[in-house]
């Protein structure tokens, strides 16, 4: 499943009800994204996403890892609009058979995610709001897939 | 065609779409005409390196086709996750 | 932390406090493995384990982790005793500013936990009791790190 | 020396602990001794490739001394997770 929302989500929620969903895969794997101030002086972030090619985008995400791994399940759900610091900015999670499968699928998810999906972040300090550069390590991640 | 412009794309031009006649023929046809409109497109558009488009929705190169395109958008890299 | 219980948890809850302990850090990866009937029959596991060893076994494994990657924290939840199809076995969470070391890390969590801390597993059918047999692809699983 | 058993190697002998008085020097020697006494020893510890050992609570080989060791472990592989 995937869901695009501006509302807050419950991560630990989310993923018991995925968990209890796909019956016959015994590892599940998450990845949750938080709202963090680890520089200093940050209020919160804005997120701003392009409707309609962010939903194609993150479904044709989701197809690929289906296809690639044995998968029961994979769950994107990511935020856009004013998030605070310790807010939850998305989370992915997959399950499977297998352990290996589950992990892998997860950090291809999280990484497609990262430079392929219509989401840009600002940072709001006191000094204003910049926009967070993409970083080349994020692009060279999606050479191992 | 709609053009559409994403964070500081759209921040720099000042405003989020246009609708746009054009007779360009590929992307890089159309940020040539859209250059010598103003310099706050100009100024957007001076390194395409830093700019990504989706022609559709779809990512795209700038050396694609425009023919049969409704809706180009213009954003710099993608920073979700 | 390290907890080795009897007790069901619920693993989304004990995701969320973990998330909200670790300010600072962004990305926040989990495991969760759990009981289920893949080939049709099973009717509840029984998981040993060697008190004391067990705790010692997990510590110095999640201390190992804490060395080799850049973890704010790490978790590991194990239950032993009896469990039914659909409970929650066991949980790893680390949590990261860096998402390759928070998969890293929890990947060779569950790749010690399978096959160095005194856990056996023994599944039972109607047809009786079968200890789980160690796989080799787990052990090759520990050559990676 | 406190000894104990898991899994199906406690099933086998058939008891989780027992005290053992021995001067067998290493594991290999204690395994040889219990082989002796019973055939549910020697049954269970036929095929030590089948077996791990811990010595006070940490894994160890077969050929590793006893001396000051207080507490031996024999079980199969493990499988947690």
């Amino acid at each position: 499943m995937i869901r695009v929302q501006a509302m807050p989500f419950d991560s630990g929620g989310e993923l018991n009800i995925f968990s209890a969903s796909v019956a016959g895969a015994g590892a599940v794997v998450s990845f949750t994204g938080l709202v963090r101030d680890v520089s200093g002086g940050l209020s919160s972030i804005e997120i701003e996403h392009y409707p309609g090619m962010t939903e194609k985008a993150l479904g044709a995400i989701r197809a690929d890892a289906m296809q690639r791994w044995d998968l029961a399940d994979a769950l994107i759900i990511h935020r856009f609009g004013a998030l605070d610091v310790g807010e939850t900015i998305m989370m992915v999670a997959t399950a499977s058979r297998h352990r290996k499968d589950a992990f892998e699928a997860a950090e291809f998810l999280m990484d497609y995610l990262k430079s392929r999906a219509p989401f840009w972040k600002r940072e709001v300090t006191a000094d204003g709001a910049d926009w967070v550069a993409s970083r080349a390590e994020d692009e060279d991640a999606l050479k191992r897939w | 065609m709609q053009v559409l412009y994403f964070a500081w794309v759209r921040e720099r031009i000042g405003l989020p779409r246009e609708e746009i006649e054009t007779t360009a023929e590929t992307v890089n046809d159309l940020i040539a005409e859209l250059r010598t409109r103003e310099a706050r497109y100009d100024m957007a558009f001076a390194d395409t390196t830093a700019l990504r488009v989706a022609l559709d929705q779809e990512l795209s190169e700038f050396d694609a086709p425009l023919k049969g395109v409704r809706e180009v958008a213009f954003f710099p890299p993608m920073t979700g996750g």
